[in-house]
């Protein structure tokens, strides 16, 4: 793998332990939800990137579905935050 | 808004979930768009009602040429946008004034509405919260106008010629 | 060895949160955390170094080059199991709630002896 | 010829089916059909008389084969459970007419358990014999517990001591079938034969308890005496009379058909030539009489005496069986025929008096004399018999076991024995005179004797107390036979008694019949005419000690043994029914203390215990395996 | 082909900066709204950025990639939307320099159905 | 015409109706009651097919997908398969038929398919040859009984279901982790393959693997302390569920752990433990029965009691003990299961699950009370019951090569037998001679319910009126499992 | 507290004793032997470039035949405990209406969704997708529309058709097996095709199909019927 992807990597690591920094903080449930979708997102891009990397299409269709699953969950949990059980 | 059939939506949804299938396999291989263009059928039998409001009437050529310069345009106002934020979140002053604000707009169709609402969100200092008949609420990062016309003159404005075009 | 440890802890933290936490959505948690442990525990199992995906999906791939096809197609079979489970769980801890009007695993307990 | 055991093993049992289907139609059939089905069993019985017959394979199981067999001593208790069950067919009929709701399955119940019986005594192997054994014990539960509330805790109790005694007997024959796969008579009879002195003292043991327990023998009786008096009238004497000599029945197959004395005496110690746990067999029964003479003659209530009495006689019949002498063992043996025939005429006519007055509370009664003078002569009958008074049946076998015991100087037991007799004297005419003598109840004025149907069974046994009291012979015959096939040396007999050869000297029992029947009557007639001339309150008779009136004075000391049985009877309350509640206590504490922290309701606890075992588990592994 | 691959990894590495700055505005910002006005646009932008990179990259993927950027691109403000919605309503206290809040006059009539 | 002797299909006949269920479900409305009756009727005849097969071969093996095992998934039915399975089809037929009568809550095509589901995973385990995929059927069991359990949706329903299936759940994961640990070891699922390939597994690596797979089946299979869940479970589910959870599960998941331990875990080691854990189970279901008030819940627990009895049997590993162990597994489902159904029928009449208030249905439900009798005399062991023979076979068993340790376990056998005498014959005599205080009209149960209670009486009748059959056919599968037939037939007949 | 303790040191020494099982077997050297075949001949036997395809539809068919009844016995499940007494008419608690945004982009994405999950499941035997995916996205679909339109009941008898009807296809395509001199449940008997086109592996694709829309269909009443519990009134008893 070339040098470029490692860093390429190391940058969006960054990125998705900060957001995983504020999911831990909170201080509020939506907060640490905004956090995971940045978190999701963040995965998103890498999966697609992996795809590349490791010369797999498939992976692409895995970043899709997470993405979409992710998206839902969002929805989910706003609705849920927002009415209570 | 002129009143579309039933029959005219669903050609329209299975043009579009055909387009999309395309797109997915990203072949042109006859096993696969006999399988997309059969899928489209079904699909859209189950969903016609739920996608468009125009039916054919989207790919009418006005609206496809706004939409072609609609992209360009809302990808230039994202990274905008983007420097925007940047900007507010490393400098050291942090620059912000945040308000909720609500606008109005002009649109007359769900899509239309959504289409603005999301380009708001994706804009620079501004994310729609809801909608509701003809008023958006809106967070904005550095409030520059509390009144209703002045914000959504600032905040809508520039979309809603492209979108009213795009979306009647 | 040590790639097998993340499925154990997970295993036992699973077990841990079944016995320990009172709470029934904690449990349910605790519950899939079991069954995701497994999971792990098997795809790991099945795992071959350097192994790729048993997918041919195009040319000049070689069996010699992937992983053990079995414990992911048992693992699929697996999670949707799991899956199900859950939502049954789900949708009791729903009703608990509704007749006892707590979370508490320790106040639901009419039936006893 | 021989496949007539089965036939006649399966009579009552179709009868019984028979009986319950056909009394869907009308009670008629199911009387009928009863009767029959009994009959014919009595009659397919008698067919058998004198014979021997070894090892009819109906069957197999577990590689052991299951044989049905006959033997002049098998035929005795054939015959008594046979002919009692007839008898007992024809009373009910009278009896329990009118209680129409619970006939239903009345008679095919009575029935079943007559082909238990039936199926005991003509068992060639221990699985057939275990087998009806345990039907026997589950049938006659439902036949007891006919009798209404309180007769169901009694049954209860009845059924779950059988129970223990049969899976005492259980393990017995379980440890026999291991060492022989095996269980035919002759081939547990070899097994004991080569087997070390602890396996058979173990074996007798075990299958002591549970004959012990159904022939209620101290301290194992507790279950009879609420059983036998809360069973409806009929089915007492079947109890009393019949089922409890099962118990005798086994016993001496274990102790003669499987061991014998001289193996018995071989492998273990003796005690006045006896092998020691013979002895320990012949004190419980000693104690069983003394006992419950006592306790009989504190009853209140006409069935519980009659069922304290039945533990008293059957410790005579045990006490006989134990002896291990010719002359002991005949006389146990006969005693048991005996019993049979007293005991059920007693319970009968007591059960015609309740038909009549609708109580068995001795102090309600009174002055029946008049009113049922045939029941009166009858029970009358039937109590010189069980008081072993000449010339009546009761009297020849305790005279035998009296001199079997004289004979092995065994002094202790003949006087615990006389005692019992003495006893027996004061608990039978406290029965005859509480109901029958005395002033009657006015509201008995009206009472009647009862109907034919219970007039024959009752008349039947009364004469066979003369015919087996003047003629031992008739039940010698088959029991000198029956001995000596196991190994006894045969006592000299005629038709009317013993010619020689006894430390008594010669019993001619139609000699002494003679004279006592001339004394007896002319007893009997002063006694009337002193009772009519005497004019006494209706509670004049002896409530058990509850009333103290200067009359009891008047009979025969009574208060001496009062104070004497209530002690044994707190010992008795202390040690058997102590014993028996303190497991219901400990089994109560047991379930309520430890089960409820086991299963308490709490999910995560249950979790728990799976984690447990898994870590048990893991701690094995970690250990190599080598956790044990 | 080199500008392919000089697009391709520019696409990537602004996408991935994006990423970097949008985690980050997640841990500077204020409050619950800035912090999602941030999160939302930039990380939306990376992430749409980075796929495109990886569709130059990768010429015969490059409208599945495009599938998935759309999709980011629908999806992300609907989400954000959704959650800020129920910050709002649940009572998400705001930054003290907030200056003007119409929210509760937009949602008032449902709320006065909702005390129902 | 297709050879319908074929294992496969005792699991895909009802698995048909289930989905036959659901697509019919919306239009043919309750009438959905009699597929399953169609289902297990047809099980009925294809496991009766099967037995000249299984005498003739002693053992049918049926492949998938036309590969031969251990590459395919295989159903295997040796002798004591084919007789659990028999029992299984014709507890399922009855109690289906049973369900026409009883159920009558909504949503009825949920109740039958998942009640169809249930017996069809019960068989499945039974048969199946490949131990992940006795994991599935089990799982298949077990969804389909929590939901089951829950069916009446009253707090007592939910409690119990959620309970079971938590403890379910977690059974199920041991038991995929000891499949889980068996794969890595042997790189194969097929139990024969399995078998054969774990010779240079030392002791303590194949005790792990079955370690957690008899924890797996143990909750299923009601072994103490694991058995918890059961209680509450058996008497909150609809009767005819009861019966089928009651006679049949706990006997298939003991099945399971009796081929595993002696195909692929012959050591002989554990079966001390194993014993150790019987007695456990049969003294605290025994003496629980005794305690209890709610007639289901005292049913429920003996069925620990019996589980315990034959697994104690079991865990002789002789000859001897393993038929004693079929016996008494075949009386138990027969027996338990037909109480069930009794029971369910007295408690529609009387409304009320308490002993108490059985009192004097005895004379007026006689026909349900005389098959209670019997049933409870069976589980006794009372003569001339199939249970007697049963028992009498453990005892022999168990005093065969006797130390003290079985000489103690035997007479605690039979001081629970007291017990259970004494809570059978309590609610006996509470049946028929106990007066009944609530003025209640009670009728005897629906000749349809009536049927199936006749049916299984009926044949445990003749088989304990006529028991030499399954006696001698008992001994034959029990010494072709501790002769290891089972992986001899299965190599010859292609089951590998 | 001491719980907490002593459960710990049971489940580490739980830990070590499975750490020590599996120390035999290392990480990523499992040495394969049915799977080997799989991998070796499951593309001429079974025609699907998936190996976990072919293991799960074909080898492993009849697991996979269970796991669908598994699916199918939760949703009749919580079908069952979600079952309200009143029948199909449910009253509809006063809701805050959804997000606007949320509501219209909802239905936008909608049709996407279902496309995108029919492809996954059409490309079961071709990509790791399958039946299962591609089932569970067309029901978070389902699951979006009820986050928007909260009020809206998916016609439920046309769900347990669709079940009923895709676990019907799958049954009587094993069941054919059986009427073919293989005699075997399911016999995969048609053509293989060629390799990694949609038409390819005989019945897989098919079964696939069949499980994608009984997933979907299963899903979709399971999410159905919590939505209803949670804003209809009633439920329970
Ligand atoms: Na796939
Ligand atoms: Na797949």
């Amino acid at each position: 793998m070339s040098i470029l992807n490692w860093i390429y990597i190391v940058i969006v690591a960054i990125g998705a332990i900060l957001a995983v920094v504020r999911m831990i903080k909170g201080p509020d449930i939506t907060d640490r939800v905004i956090a995971l979708d940045v978190f999701t997102t963040i995965t998103v891009a890498l999966f697609v990137f992996f795809a590349m990397v490791f010369d797999r299409y498939i992976y692409i269709d895995v970043a899709l579905v997470y993405g979409l699953l992710a998206f839902i969950g969002v929805l989910v949990i706003a609705r849920f935050i927002e009415r209570g059980f | 808004m002129e009143k579309v059939g039933k029959l005219n939506k669903y050609v329209f949804t299975v043009a579009v979930m055909f387009i999309s299938w395309v797109m997915l396999t990203s072949t042109f291989r006859p096993d696969e768009l006999i399988t997309g263009f059969i899928v489209s059928l079904l699909v859209a039998l189950g969903s016609f009602e739920y996608l468009t409001e125009h039916g054919l009437g989207h790919f009418s050529p006005k609206r496809i040429a706004y939409l072609i310069l609609y992209g360009p345009y809302y990808l230039w106002q994202i990274i905008l946008a983007n420097f925007d934020v940047a900007y507010r979140v490393i400098a050291p002053s942090m620059p912000i004034k945040p308000g909720f604000v609500a606008i109005k707009t002009d649109l007359k169709t769900d899509s239309g509405k959504l289409a603005l609402a999301n380009s708001i969100t994706m804009t620079p200092g501004t994310l729609t919260i809801d909608a509701k008949d003809d008023v958006l609420l809106i967070h904005w990062i550095y409030v520059k106008d509390k009144t209703l016309e002045g914000a959504t003159k600032e905040i809508g404005g520039p979309f809603e010629k492209y979108l009213k075009e795009i979306f009647g | 060895m040590i790639y097998y440890v993340g499925s154990f802890l997970l295993i036992a933290l699973g077990l841990y949160a079944v016995i320990i936490k009172k709470n029934l959505i904690k449990i349910l948690i605790g519950l899939d955390l079991i069954a995701s442990g497994v999971n792990l525990l098997i795809i790991s199992i099945g795992y071959v170094k350097g192994g790729t995906a048993p997918i041919f999906s195009r040319a000049g791939l070689k069996a010699s080059m992937m992983v053990d096809p079995i414990p992911q197609a048992l693992t699929l079979t697996a999670i949707v199991i799991d899956a199900s489970e859950m939502a049954l769980a789900v949708a009791f801890v729903v009703l608990l709630y509704k007749y006892y009007g707590t979370l508490d695993i320790k106040k639901i307990r009419s039936l006893k002896w | 010829m021989n496949i007539l055991l089965e036939i006649m093993l399966a009579t009552p049992f179709i009868g019984g089916l028979l009986a319950f289907i056909g009394g869907k139609v009308h009670r008629w059939v199911r009387y009928a059909v009863a009767v029959t089905f009994s009959f014919l069993t009595l009659i397919e019985a008698l067919v058998y008389y004198n014979a021997t017959i070894k090892g009819v394979v109906w069957g197999s199981l577990f590689g052991s084969k299951l044989v049905l067999q006959t033997n002049p001593i098998s035929w005795l208790f054939l015959f008594i459970v046979t002919a009692m069950s007839f008898l007992i067919v024809i009373f009910s009929i009278g009896d329990m007419e009118e209680d129409k709701i619970k006939l239903d399955s009345y008679y095919m119940q009575l029935l079943f358990v007559e082909g238990a019986m039936v199926g005991i005594v003509l068992a060639g192997d221990l699985i057939t014999f275990f087998m009806f054994w345990e039907i026997m014990s589950w049938t006659s539960y439902f036949l007891i517990i006919y009798g209404g509330k309180k007769s169901v805790a009694a049954g209860y109790k009845y059924i779950i001591m059988s129970i223990i005694g049969a899976y005492s007997m259980f393990i017995a024959i379980a440890m026999l079938y291991v060492k022989a796969h095996s269980l035919v008579y002759a081939d547990v009879a070899a097994t004991l034969a080569h087997s070390s002195a602890t396996f058979v003292v173990w074996t007798v043991v075990l299958l002591g308890i549970g004959f012990f327990v159904k022939a209620a023998v101290m301290p194992l009786h507790t279950w009879l005496p609420d059983a036998h008096s809360e069973a409806p009238s009929p089915v007492s004497p079947l109890l009393s009379g019949v089922l409890i000599k099962m118990g005798a029945y086994g016993l001496f197959i274990v102790l003669y058909g499987f061991l014998s004395v001289q193996l018995a005496g071989n492998i273990m110690p003796s005690v006045f030539s006896t092998p020691i746990l013979l002895y320990i067999i012949q004190w419980l029964a000693a104690l069983s009489i003394v006992l419950a003479t006592f306790l009989a003659i504190m009853q209140e209530d006409a069935k519980r005496l009659l069922a304290y009495s039945s533990i008293s006689q059957i410790g005579y019949v045990v006490l006989g069986i134990a002896t291990g002498t010719s002359l002991g063992v005949a006389g146990g043996l006969f005693h048991a025929l005996n019993h049979a025939i007293f005991k059920g005429l007693l319970f009968l006519a007591v059960g015609a008096v309740i038909y009549r007055t609708g109580t068995r509370n001795l102090s309600d009664l009174g002055g029946l004399v008049k009113k049922m003078p045939y029941t009166f002569t009858a029970l009358l009958l039937g109590i010189i018999a069980l008081a072993g008074v000449p010339p009546l049946n009761g009297f020849v076998s305790k005279w035998m076991i009296y001199e079997a015991l004289l004979q092995k100087k065994e002094v202790f037991l003949l006087i615990m024995a006389f005692i019992g007799s003495t006893g027996a004297f004061l608990y039978v005419y406290r029965l005859i005179h509480s109901i029958f003598l005395g002033q009657l109840p006015k509201k008995y004025e009206n009472v009647k004797d009862v109907p034919i149907l219970m007039q024959f069974p009752i008349w039947v046994l009364a004469v066979l107390t003369i015919v087996f009291g003047i003629f031992p012979g008739l039940a010698m015959n088959v029991i000198v036979k029956g001995m000596k096939l196991f190994g006894f040396k045969p006592i000299a007999y005629t038709l009317f008694g013993f010619p020689q050869g006894t430390a008594m000297g010669a019993l001619k029992v139609i000699n002494i019949s003679a004279v006592l029947v001339v004394a007896f009557v002319a007893a009997w007639v002063l006694f009337l005419i002193l009772s009519k001339s005497r004019k006494v309150s209706q509670y004049d008779n002896y409530a058990a000690g509850q009333v103290v009136t200067p009359e009891l004075k008047y009979n025969y000391s009574f208060g001496f043994y009062m104070s004497f049985g209530r002690v044994i009877k707190s010992i008795l309350k202390l040690g058997i029914e102590r014993i028996y509640n303190y497991w219901v206590d400990a089994a109560k504490v047991f379930g309520d203390y430890y089960m409820r922290r086991v299963y308490t309701g709490n999910l995560e606890t249950y979790n728990s215990y799976i984690v447990i075992v898994v870590t048990i588990a893991a701690v094995a592994i970690l250990l190599g395996g080598k956790l044990w | 082909m080199i500008i392919r691959l000089i697009i391709g990894y520019f696409l990537l590495y602004f996408g991935a900066l994006f990423l970097l700055l949008g985690a980050f505005g997640l841990i500077r910002l204020p409050d619950l709204y800035t912090r999602m006005q941030a999160a939302t646009k930039s990380t939306t932008l990376g992430a749409f950025s980075s796929v495109l990179g990886v569709g130059i990259l990768h010429p015969g993927w490059f409208i599945k990639c495009v599938v998935v950027a759309l999709f980011i691109l629908l999806t992300a403000p609907i989400g954000s939307s959704a959650l800020m919605r129920a910050a709002y309503k649940t009572g998400v206290p705001f930054d003290e320099r907030t200056v003007v809040d119409e929210g509760k006059e937009f949602f008032g009539e449902e709320k006065k159905e909702e005390a129902k | 015409m297709v050879n319908i002797a074929n294992p496969i299909l005792l699991v895909v006949i009802p698995l048909f109706f289930t989905f036959l269920i659901a697509l019919s479900g919306s239009f043919l409305k309750s009438g959905v009651k009699y597929l399953p009756v169609i289902a297990f009727a047809l099980n009925l005849v294809v496991s009766l097919a099967l037995i000249p097969e299984v005498v003739k071969n002693g053992m049918v093996i049926a492949t998938t997908a036309g590969f031969k095992p251990p590459f395919a998934i295989d159903m295997a039915v040796d002798k004591l398969g084919l007789f659990l399975s028999i029992i299984a089809s014709l507890l399922g037929f009855v109690a289906s038929v049973y369900n026409l009568f009883y159920i009558d809550e909504e949503p009825q095509e949920k109740f039958h398919a998942l009640f169809t589901l249930l017996v069809a995973g019960l068989t499945w385990m039974i048969i199946t040859g490949d131990i992940f995929n006795l994991f599935v059927a089990f799982e298949v069991t077990s969804i389909a009984a929590f939901g089951l359990v829950g069916f009446h949706r009253d707090k007592g329903a939910i409690e119990a279901g959620f309970k079971y299936l938590v403890m379910g759940s977690i059974g199920g994961s041991f038991l995929l982790i000891g499949i889980i640990m068996l794969y890595a070891a042997t790189g194969t699922l097929n139990i024969v393959d399995i078998a054969q390939k774990t010779s240079h597994l030392t002791f303590q690596q194949k005790l792990f693997p079955f370690a957690m797979i008899f924890t797996g089946l143990g909750i299923e299979g009601a072994l103490f302390p694991l058995n918890a869940w059961l209680p509450d479970a058996h008497p909150a589910a609809p009767s005819s569920v009861s019966s089928i959870l009651s006679g049949i599960m706990t006997t298939a998941a003991i099945y399971a752990i009796i081929r595993l331990t002696n195909t692929i875990f012959d050591f002989n080691q554990i079966y001390f433990f194993l014993m150790i854990f019987a007695l456990l189970t049969l003294i605290f279901g025994e003496v629980s029965a005794f305690f209890q008030k709610d007639i289901k819940r005292m049913l429920a627990y003996s069925t620990i009691g019996q589980t315990g009895l034959f697994f104690f049997a079991f865990s002789l590993n002789t000859v001897n003990g393993l038929q004693g162990a079929f016996m008494q597994m075949v009386n138990h489902s027969l027996s338990k299961g037909m109480l069930f159904l009794v029971v369910g029928g007295m408690i529609m009449q009387v409304g009320s699950r308490n002993i108490d208030d059985f009192a004097g249905l005895g004379r007026k439900m006689k026909v349900s009370s005389f098959f209670l009798a019997i049933g409870a005399f069976s589980l006794m062991g009372l003569p001339p019951f199939f249970g007697f023979w049963s028992k009498l076979k453990i005892i022999f068993a168990a005093l065969q090569n006797a130390n003290a340790f079985l000489v103690a376990s035997v007479v605690i056998i039979l001081l629970m037998s007291v017990v259970e005498g004494a809570y059978f014959f309590k609610l006996l005599q509470v049946m028929f001679f106990g007066k009944q205080e609530k003025d209640v009209a009670v009728k005897e149960a629906s000749y349809g319910m009536l049927f199936s209670v006749v049916v299984l009486g009926t044949v445990l009748l003749i088989i304990s009126f006529y028991p030499s059959p399954v006696i001698d056919f008992m001994h034959k599968a029990a010494a072709e499992i501790i002769n290891k037939n089972y992986i001899t037939l299965a190599l010859k007949l292609g089951g590998l | 507290m001491v719980r907490k303790v002593v459960y710990s040191i049971f489940l580490a020494i739980i830990v070590l004793a499975l750490a020590m099982f599996f120390a035999a077997y290392p990480f990523g050297k499992n040495k394969m032997t049915v799977g080997e075949y799989y991998l070796n001949h499951g593309v001429a036997q079974t025609g699907a470039a998936n190996i976990v395809t072919s293991v799960v539809l074909d080898y492993r068919g009849f697991d996979t035949l269970g796991e669908v009844s598994v699916l199918f016995a939760a949703a009749a499940g919580v079908a069952i405990l979600f079952f309200l007494a009143g029948g199909t008419k449910r009253e509809q608690e006063d809701l805050t209406k959804p997000n606007f945004v949320v509501r219209v982009g909802s239905r936008i994405i909608f049709p996407f969704i279902l496309l995108f999950g029919s492809y996954i499941f059409i490309h079961g035997h071709l990509t790791p997708g399958g039946g299962f995916q591609g089932g569970s996205i067309i029901a978070s679909g389902f699951l979006l529309l009820y986050l928007s339109y909260p009020g809206t009941r998916t016609n439920r008898d046309g769900l347990s058709i669709i079940e009923g009807l895709a676990g019907l296809t799958f049954v009587v395509l094993g069941l054919i097996g059986l009427f073919l001199p293989q005699y075997s449940f399911l016999y995969n008997f048609l053509p293989k095709g060629i390799l990694n086109t949609i038409v390819s592996a005989g019945i897989l694709p098919i079964i696939y199909i069949a499980i994608g829309f009984k997933v979907a269909s299963e899903f979709a009443g399971i999410v159905d019927d919590m939505m209803c519990q949670v804003i209809c009134r009633g439920g329970g008893k």
